[in-house]
């Protein structure tokens, strides 16, 4: 029953972190790369949330840590999307290509 | 995730993690500093925090010696105490030092003098110091993140300059995107083995039979770090945001965060991993091997040399790889032996390049460096260092470390990663001494700009690095001796039966070090 | 017992000679009476050392070599080579042929070149040429005889290359230099192939045990004197290496008769000659030496009769006369080989003396004349020179019958030798082409001194006639002591049918040299036969071959007499067989076209396809591919965050999936 | 103190204080300093030719201090009768080259000679080197100021030119390093201590599959630095492009250094590798072509300074035929040869450099007819000319005779080929000569040519005077290389310890006299154990 759960649970991680990996792929608004990237994060919090269930109080002490460290990351990372606008007013991420090759 | 029971109390604790400590109070003071100095006008900082960093720095490195005297931590400690941790301290302390040395003038000159730079410089060195020395994957993941987001807003930190925005972008875009297999590597890890600390899931892996899960966890974690080392084909953001950063921090961010990222890999890999070394040991194989090839190809057709150093940087982070792969004494050894050597080289040579470019580093193509050996024979003389040790030329210590890795992969029967290495280095030399030739071969036409005069801050810093270099290379002795018999704790499953350590003194923390029979003849020699 | 006498100074004479005068050439550029004394006087008194010696050798009655070692030259590992004179009856002979001819030539020179800017030069090369001469010839062991013989032709490509300004003569040097080279390799390699078989390359070490390493027939035996004849075809000009000596007259005259025609051409008779025991043991490599000989002899003197240069007339016919000699040591008879050896050396140098003393002449009355171009060497711009030149008329028919084997001249002695014993030791045919040969002698001679002695008509020209001289004194000694010697000079053996009184001295002096060879033979050739091969005994063929020597001579001479010839400017271009003889056969064409440009275009092609194309075309290549990959690798970096996720994603798949799998 | 063993460290540093004197000093006066260093180092070299014991087999002047103790690595230097002879050859060239410099570079002086001294010591280092690591470090150091010296000071294509000298030579070295690094293991997988010491590691058993890897790695280094055939291209370039003395160092000095390490570290590290069948047969065989081969590129090049280049690769050629025919009299030859070759190379170089500087050009057809205006070129480039073509009584014709005459024994097929060498170096060597100094002095530029001055004479006469000491009594020199030979042979042989006091050195090792021996030795068994040797044909 539990392994089941987990099992499900895992899955669903992992096709939500899938979702977000398609969604850096394909999308070009630099915010919403963003944003897929949170939900790739959030995809593991599940996983770590389901593999608590499993092993103990660890996993979602853990969980804590990413949401931080997610926080910290969108904090920064906004600041420097409004940055680039600032210089290009666009947040389109194939735009920016002075620097290549 | 249970830690602080076995190590003796608080204080100890503490001592154990000084350096960190310092580092972080001095990044705190810096910033108080500043804001109470500046209060409401915007103009730039004083120099007391730049004097204050500097003293951070040294601080931490003095907390950094006491660590040495340290004892062993217990197998359970999520930090460990030993001598490689030690060491990736110094390298990461010295690239900070030389970064803030070389940032000083540069920062005047752009105009960027504001206190938050060396607050962040020294928050993201102690994210390096934890990510080097954590023995505890959601630790290291902290000390990445906190490394990562402050080196983000490094890299972004010159907001007149759109490169320098793009190129915060993408570094920080596609370190999140990175970050997130990092992390989901760590989870499914954890779901495998049941628990985060190194030292315990590599019990749990040796004697467990090791899943699907391992194996993903294991992959996922390798392409976390690999973007972080700038392995290909995860490197493609690194040439584009060491070009666009302003360029002490490509300095720093080519030494001191490869440095750290490498050094954690390598802790991640034998210390937990080694028992499991077919889920990825090929794969750090063609890593290695990648890095080593694509970065010095591309890098023959680049005309600005900013941008070559930064593919150099990337091919050196195959170098690297070699000494990770070949992993044991050795190889660990050789690692930090060329990190130390690598980090005096490449901020050096950067920083020759932004004196080069001059204001908004807009001057660093290669026909800037048109006849620099006779008009700024110092300057030229010194990048003329830089670049024969990123070759690998003796006497320098960019040779005694390539000997070093050689002698790793040749020890790990690896010739193969040996010969590729040197190969690549022919290809890589013809770059270097690109440079070297336009700085001799060819005379400078009247409308070469002048590069910028340097201040004292620049020169001491430089002179550190053609110092360290020379002595890395003509008496490498002590470091050799020192990296070789760097301990790691809970490294086991040597690959590398070549032992350095033969003839040197000094603790071995190998777990369980395998008697060769030679080996002890050896030792019953001495 | 005997003991060489200050042998060093045989050497040391004409060295310090050479190292005055070319001292001398720096620092007194201009003047030359120091040349003018030490020259001579340093092969002078080296003569005079050597007739010493000689008459020494002779009363001690010794017929051992007696071996200076002076000190040690090359030693390393099995190899011994020491820098030791040999002193034996072989090398005696050759030594006072080679310093009484060189002292006459010198002195010869005094004249000839008086006035030359490169006076100084000239003696000191000169001197080094003995000096170089003598090492060749008393060295005790191949590699020092190298030494003489490379050191021989070193000075030779010098001399020939005296007038340096002139590209053609400098062309000449340099030809003779290379076909020498040609004929040095072959010295080298039998060298290495003795050392191989005796580990030794002292004569003493290799010449007495030959026996006891080589049987007779031996292939080894075979190689080595094939090799070593190599060498004396390009030394001696023997077919096919002959072409450089007749540029070689380019050079002033006295070289052309002291190197050409007495003394370094004949090396080769006197390698053969020294190595006597090994071709013995190699019967092949005697006949093709005999044969070569022969056919060199027979193919120069074809050439003789057509050329109108004096020098190139003298210059075949030396090369006909140095068959002669290979025909004798080839059929095994060493003896007569260095008789004619040295009755040549009288005659061929009076010869060039003489014809040196003509252009000399016709060269400084055109001079007088203010005549410049025009060729004083053709023999259509001479014609009885007799009235201007008695001494050298009279000693050059001296010569001219010597040559041609007219008795009692020295050449009909020594000739007659190498003919009848062709004949009797087995080699018919070569018989025949050998007394063809004689008679082709006889007549261009008679010719060359018809069209330039007599004629009663001279065609110098009208102005320079007046000016034309006799030779002044310095030239005309050497020319009368050379044309003494041209006739008494064969007298010292007279064979034993002719109803003369039988002299053998030079037999009796050198067969315990040829014994060991002569002992091989016999063993293994059975004995030379009486008769020769038309029946008839020495003395018939003797009897006939003056006859008909003489005969030829008078019957040319006179038709060359007879004829009017127009001076060379004005004469027609020869046509037919004259032409193909005049032009030599087309043999220098002939190498052009099959050796020298192929080779030239193999060498180009070596340059510029394997070396610049297909070596460096290489390298450059792979540099140049190495940034084409680079190139294309960068345009992946293409700075669009999409591109990088997709790298990325590439990465993150492959690794996942070998993982998983 | 020639007998102290600091001599050698002595002669390595004073090149680097001079380099940094030069440094400090400007113009012309740093010609002067770098002058009077080599000088002095020449002085103080010179007399080790006389305190060297001769017969000793063993390295004379040893140092021996640990450097990096963990590696075993330390600073060992020594020499033996090669090194010798390849040390006094050095300083012989150094103070010419340097001197010869004086009036071709114009430019940085400072740094120019603070290149050839730093040159000066990378060289000497790696003929003195007995530890691994630090003969590589040499063996890198002197690459670096050679390509200054082409890059800053060299001709039109320099840049092209040193670039191509870099890599090549690289090429090889790096991989070189791997197999320093692989034999270091084996020799600790066997021994149990780590070591670059070469003495040690000559103890290192290595089974017959890995000797062949590590012995191409260093023959790729070594054959390329010769340089044999088809390895060789870059030197006509690099020649070509440097400045008269870099041309000098180079052929004269640095390309010793390939021949040298075959003979120091590949062979002897390495001798089942180097004594096969398919090792021998291959570089016998690339030697031969590599004579013939630039002889004939040789005859075809209108460069004079191009010419001489291709001609040091035939030289090459003579010496490494000797080596690889590995017998005691060639491989004697072919040391000599290479003493013999630094001198008339080097100094042929330096005649074509004083012709360049006069007339700034180095077409052989932009002369003629200049021994009337300059005799004493004449007579010097004649004689360097015929001791580079190995005319008898020059030391040319010593080392290229004993090399064939030894090599026929093991390979005569071989020997005769490269034999044709002879004739072939007569076709390059004398139209050059010709067509400088004879011929009709048609050019006006060339009627106002100045003689040699002191300066020039005063470098020529030692190269001139060595020419005809080596050509007529060579003996000193061949008694220092026998004990050195003679060791090589015993390591190819694997000659079961061979009393080391050979009390009459009648036959040294593999040599083989005698009819029987010589025809066996046709058919060309090289590595085979050699047969007993018979009897003394001779007595020494």
């Amino acid at each position: 029953m539990t392994s089941t759960l987990i099992r499900v649970a895992l899955l669903v991680s992992a096709a939500l972190f899938a979702i977000g990996v398609t969604g850096v792929l394909l999308r070009r608004n630099a915010i919403v790369v963003f944003l897929c990237v949170e939900l790739m994060l959030n995809a593991v919090n599940l996983s770590l949330v389901a593999f608590s269930r499993l092993l103990g109080i660890d996993g979602q002490i853990i969980v804590f840590f990413v949401m931080a460290v997610a926080a910290a990351e969108a904090a920064v990372g906004l600041a420097i999307i409004i940055a680039v606008f600032r210089h290009y007013e666009d947040v389109d991420v194939d735009r920016f290509d002075l620097l290549k090759w | 995730m249970s830690g602080a029971s076995d190590v003796a109390g608080q204080v100890g604790y503490l001592r154990a993690l000084l350096p960190e400590i310092v580092l972080t109070v001095s990044a705190l003071v810096v910033l108080l500093v500043d804001v109470f100095q500046r209060g409401e006008h915007r103009g730039p900082s004083g120099s007391s925090v730049r004097w204050l960093s500097v003293i951070g720095v040294l601080l931490a490195a003095a907390a950094n010696v006491t660590l040495i005297s340290l004892g062993p931590a217990g197998p359970d400690a999520l930090v460990a105490l030993d001598g490689f941790r030690v060491l990736a301290n110094f390298i990461i302390l010295g690239a900070t030092l030389l970064g803030l040395l070389f940032a000083f003038d540069y920062l005047k000159r752009e105009g960027l003098e504001i206190g938050e730079f060396y607050a962040l410089l020294l928050l993201a060195s102690v994210g390096m110091m934890i990510l080097s020395g954590a023995q505890d994957l959601v630790l290291i993941f902290l000390g990445l993140e906190m490394m990562s987001i402050s080196v983000y807003v490094l890299t972004a930190f010159n907001r007149e300059d759109p490169r320098s925005a793009e190129a915060g972008l993408k570094y920080f875009l596609i370190g999140a995107f990175a970050s997130a297999f990092f992390i989901y590597g760590v989870a499914l890890l954890y779901g495998a083995t049941g628990t985060t600390h190194l030292v315990r899931m590599a019990s749990v892996l040796s004697h467990g039979h090791p899943g699907l899960l391992t194996a993903g966890g294991a992959g996922l974690l390798l392409i976390g770090f690999g973007f972080k080392v700038s392995a290909v084909p995860f490197h493609a953001w690194a040439p584009d945001a060491y070009q666009g950063a302003p360029t002490p921090v490509t300095g720093y961010m080519a030494s001191g965060v490869k440095a750290a990222a490498m050094l954690a890999l390598f802790r991640v890999l034998w210390v937990s991993l080694g028992s499991v070394q077919g889920y990825w040991h090929g794969t750090i194989w063609w890593l290695a091997v990648l890095t080593m090839v694509v970065p010095n190809l591309v890098a023959l057709v680049q005309d600005d040399v900013k941008r070559m150093l930064a593919y150099s940087s990337v091919a050196h982070a195959g170098y690297l790889l070699v000494g990770v792969a070949a992993g044991g004494p050795l190889g660990r050894g050789a690692a930090l032996f060329y990190l130390v050597v690598y980090t005096l080289m490449t901020v050096g040579a950067f920083a020759v390049v932004y004196v080069v470019a001059g204001k908004g580093d807009r001057h660093s193509h290669l026909a800037d460096f048109r006849g620099l050996g006779w008009r700024r024979p110092w300057l030229a003389g010194a990048l003329g260092i830089f670049l024969l040790s990123l070759a690998g030329f003796p006497p320098t210590g960019g040779f005694v470390g390539k000997l070093y890795l050689l002698r790793a992969a040749v020890g790990s029967h690896q010739p193969g990663l040996a010969v590729i290495l040197v190969l690549t280095s022919l290809v890589a030399y013809y770059y270097y001494l690109r440079v070297v030739w336009k700085m001799y071969f060819e005379d400078a036409p009247a409308d070469v700009p002048e590069p910028d005069v340097t201040g004292r801050a620049f020169r001491f810093g430089a002179v550190l690095c053609v110092a360290g270099i020379l002595v890395a290379g003509l008496v490498p002795g002590p470091a050799v001796d020192a990296a070789g018999s760097a301990g790691l704790t809970g490294a086991s499953a040597p690959s590398v039966d070549e032992s350095v350590a033969s003839t040197a003194p000094g603790a071995r923390q190998d777990a369980k070090p395998r008697t060769h029979p030679r080996r002890a003849a050896a030792r019953a020699q001495e | 017992m005997y003991h060489p006498i200050l042998p060093a100074l045989v050497l040391a004479l004409p060295l310090a000679g050479a190292i005055i005068n070319g001292v001398g050439a720096f620092l007194w550029r201009e003047d030359h009476r120091v040349a003018r004394w030490v020259g001579p006087l340093a092969v002078g008194a080296s003569f005079v050392v050597v007739a010493i010696n000689f008459f020494a050798m002779k009363a001690s009655g010794t017929t051992a070599a007696s071996v200076v070692s002076l000190w040690t030259w090359i030693a390393a590992g099995g190899l011994h080579v020491g820098v030791d004179l040999q002193f034996d009856r072989l090398s005696m002979v050759m030594m006072l042929i080679v310093t009484g001819v060189s002292t006459l030539i010198h002195v010869y020179s005094i004249g000839y070149m008086r006035g030359d800017p490169g006076f100084n030069r000239f003696f000191a090369y000169l001197n080094l040429f003995v000096f170089f001469m003598l090492v060749l010839v008393t060295a005790a062991s191949f590699p020092l005889m190298f030494v003489g013989w490379e050191g021989v032709g070193l000075c030779s490509y010098l001399l020939i290359g005296f007038w340096y300004e002139n590209e053609a003569y400098s062309n000449a040097g340099k030809k003779a230099f290379i076909v020498n080279r040609i004929g040095d390799f072959g010295f080298l390699v039998a060298m290495f192939i003795i050392f191989g078989i005796f580990g030794s390359l002292d004569f003493s070490q290799v010449l007495p045990a030959a026996t006891g390493h080589l049987r007779y027939g031996d292939v080894w035996a075979t190689l080595i004197t094939l090799f070593l004849f190599l060498a004396c075809m390009g030394k001696s000009a023997q077919i096919p290496l002959y072409v450089w000596l007749p540029d070689a007259m380019a050079g002033p005259t006295p070289v052309s008769a002291l190197i050409h025609a007495a003394t370094m051409v004949t090396a080769g008779v006197y390698l053969v000659a020294r190595t006597s025991v090994l071709f013995a043991l190699a019967p092949i490599s005697q006949a093709v030496v005999a044969t070569v000989g022969a056919g060199t002899a027979l193919f120069a003197a074809t050439i003789a009769t057509q050329q109108w240069d004096i020098k190139k007339v003298l210059a075949y016919s030396t090369i006909s006369q140095l068959g002669y000699m290979f025909l004798a040591v080839g059929v095994g008879a060493f003896t007569a080989g260095i008789f004619h050896l040295m009755t040549h050396a009288f005659f061929k140098a009076l010869l060039f003396l003489g014809a040196g003393a003509v252009i000399h002449s016709v060269e400084h009355a055109w001079h007088e004349a203010g005549r410049h171009g025009g060729d004083p060497n053709d023999m259509r711009n001479h014609g009885d020179l007799r009235r201007w030149m008695p001494v050298t008329w009279i000693t050059m028919w001296s010569a001219t019958l010597a040559i041609s084997g007219v008795f009692p001249f020295a050449g009909f002695f020594s000739k007659d030798e190498v003919i009848w014993k062709s004949g009797v030791l087995g080699y018919p045919l070569l018989w025949g082409v050998a007394l063809v040969a004689a008679f082709l002698t006889a007549g261009y001679m008679a010719r060359l001194m018809a069209l330039t002695f007599h004629g009663g008509e001279n065609r110098t020209g009208e102005e320079a006639r007046g000016h034309l001289h006799g030779a002044p004194l310095a030239m005309a000694v050497p020319l009368v002591v050379l044309g003494v010697l041209s006739l008494v000079g064969g007298w010292i053996q007279i064979p034993e049918a002719l109803p003369l009184p039988h002299v053998s001295a030079l037999e009796g002096w050198l067969d315990p040299v040829f014994e060991p060879a002569h002992h091989v033979m016999a063993m293994h050739g059975g004995a030379a036969a009486t008769a020769a091969p038309l029946g008839g005994g020495e003395l018939t063929w003797g009897l006939i071959s003056t006859v008909v020597a003489l005969a030829v001579v008078v019957w040319i001479f006179l038709a060359v007499v007879r004829r009017r010839y127009r001076p060379a400017a004005e004469s027609p271009e020869p046509t037919g067989l004259s032409l193909v003889l005049y032009r030599k056969w087309y043999v220098d064409e002939l190498y052009d076209r099959l050796i020298v440009r192929p080779l030239m275009a193999l060498w180009r092609g070596c340059w510029k396809i394997v070396d610049d194309g297909l070596i460096d075309g290489t390298v450059n290549g792979l540099a140049s591919g190495a940034r084409a990959v680079g190139w294309v690798g960068s345009q992946l970096q293409s700075g669009r965050l999409g591109a990088y996720v997709l790298l990325f994603m590439v990465g993150v798949l492959v690794i996942l999936g070998t993982v998983a799998f | 103190m020639y007998h102290s063993h600091w001599i050698l460290t002595l002669l390595l540093a004073i090149p680097l204080a001079g380099a940094f004197a030069c440094l400090g000093v400007s113009g012309e006066r740093a010609g002067r300093v770098a002058l009077w260093t080599t000088v002095l180092e020449a002085a103080l070299a010179l007399p080790l030719f006389w305190t060297f014991r001769i017969g000793a087999g063993s390295f004379q002047n040893t140092v021996s201090v640990p450097w990096i103790g963990a590696w075993g690595i330390g600073y060992r230097v020594g020499i033996d009768g090669i090194s010798l002879l390849m040390v006094l050859l050095t300083v012989v060239i150094m103070p010419l080259a340097v001197a010869g410099s004086f009036r071709y570079i114009e430019r940085h002086r400072p740094a120019y000679y603070a290149s050839m001294l730093v040159l000066t010591t990378g060289m000497l280092g790696v003929f003195v080197a007995l530890d691994m690591f630090l003969f590589y470090v040499f063996w890198e150091l002197m690459l670096v100021p050679m390509y200054f010296i082409i890059g800053i000071w060299g001709g039109e294509r320099r840049l092209y030119s040193a670039i191509k000298f870099f890599l090549y030579t690289t090429v090889g070295s790096l991989l070189m390093l791997v197999a320093i690094a692989g034999l270091v293991y084996l020799h600790w997988r066997s021994s149990g201590t780590v070591t670059f010491a070469y003495a040690e590691l000559l103890n290192t058993p290595i089974s017959r599959p890995v000797q062949f890897w590590l012995f191409a790695a260093f023959a790729l280094a070594f054959a390329i630095k010769v340089p044999m055939f088809p390895l060789h291209t870059w030197l006509p370039d690099a020649h070509t492009e440097a400045p008269t003395a870099g041309s000098v160092v180079l052929a004269g000095i640095l390309l010793k250094m390939g021949t040298y390490g075959f003979l120091r570290f590949g062979i002897p590290l390495f001798p089942r590798a180097a004594t096969s069948h398919a090792v021998v047969g291959l570089f016998v065989t690339l030697a031969v072509i590599g004579i013939l081969y630039a002889a004939w590129v040789a005859a075809v090049q209108p460069d004079a300074k191009k010419l001489v280049a291709y001609t040091s690769v035939a030289h090459l050629g003579f010496v490494m035929l000797g080596v690889f025919g590995f017998t005691a009299e060639g491989l004697q030859g072919g040391i000599l040869q290479m003493v013999n070759h630094g001198i008339s190379t080097g100094a042929l170089f330096l005649l074509i450099g004083m012709l360049y500087e006069r007339r700034h050009t180095r077409n052989i057809a932009d002369f003629g007819g200049i021994a009337k205006v300059m005799p004493v070129f004449a007579v010097c480039l004649v004689v360097v000319a015929l001791s580079s073509i190995g005319l008898p009584g020059t030391n040319g014709f010593v080392g290229e005779f004993l090399i064939l005459v030894g090599t026929f024994r093991t390979h005569p097929l071989a020997t005769v080929i490269a034999a044709t060498g002879v004739i072939f170096a007569a076709c390059y060597m004398l139209p050059m000569v010709q067509r400088v100094i004879l011929n009709p002095l048609d050019r006006q530029e060339n009627r106002e040519l100045q003689d040699l001055g002191g300066r020039e004479r005063a470098i020529l006469v030692p190269l001139l005077a060595l020419i005809l000491l080596i050509g007529v009594y060579p003996k000193p020199f061949l008694d220092r290389l026998a004990p050195a030979v003679d060791r090589v042979l015993q390591r190819v042989d694997m000659l079961p310890s061979v009393p080391t006091a050979r009390a009459e050195r009648a036959l040294p090792p593999g040599v083989r006299l005698g009819r029987e021996a010589f025809t066996a030795n046709l058919s060309g068994v090289v590595d085979a154990p050699p047969a007993p040797a018979p009897g003394p044909e001779r007595g020494s």
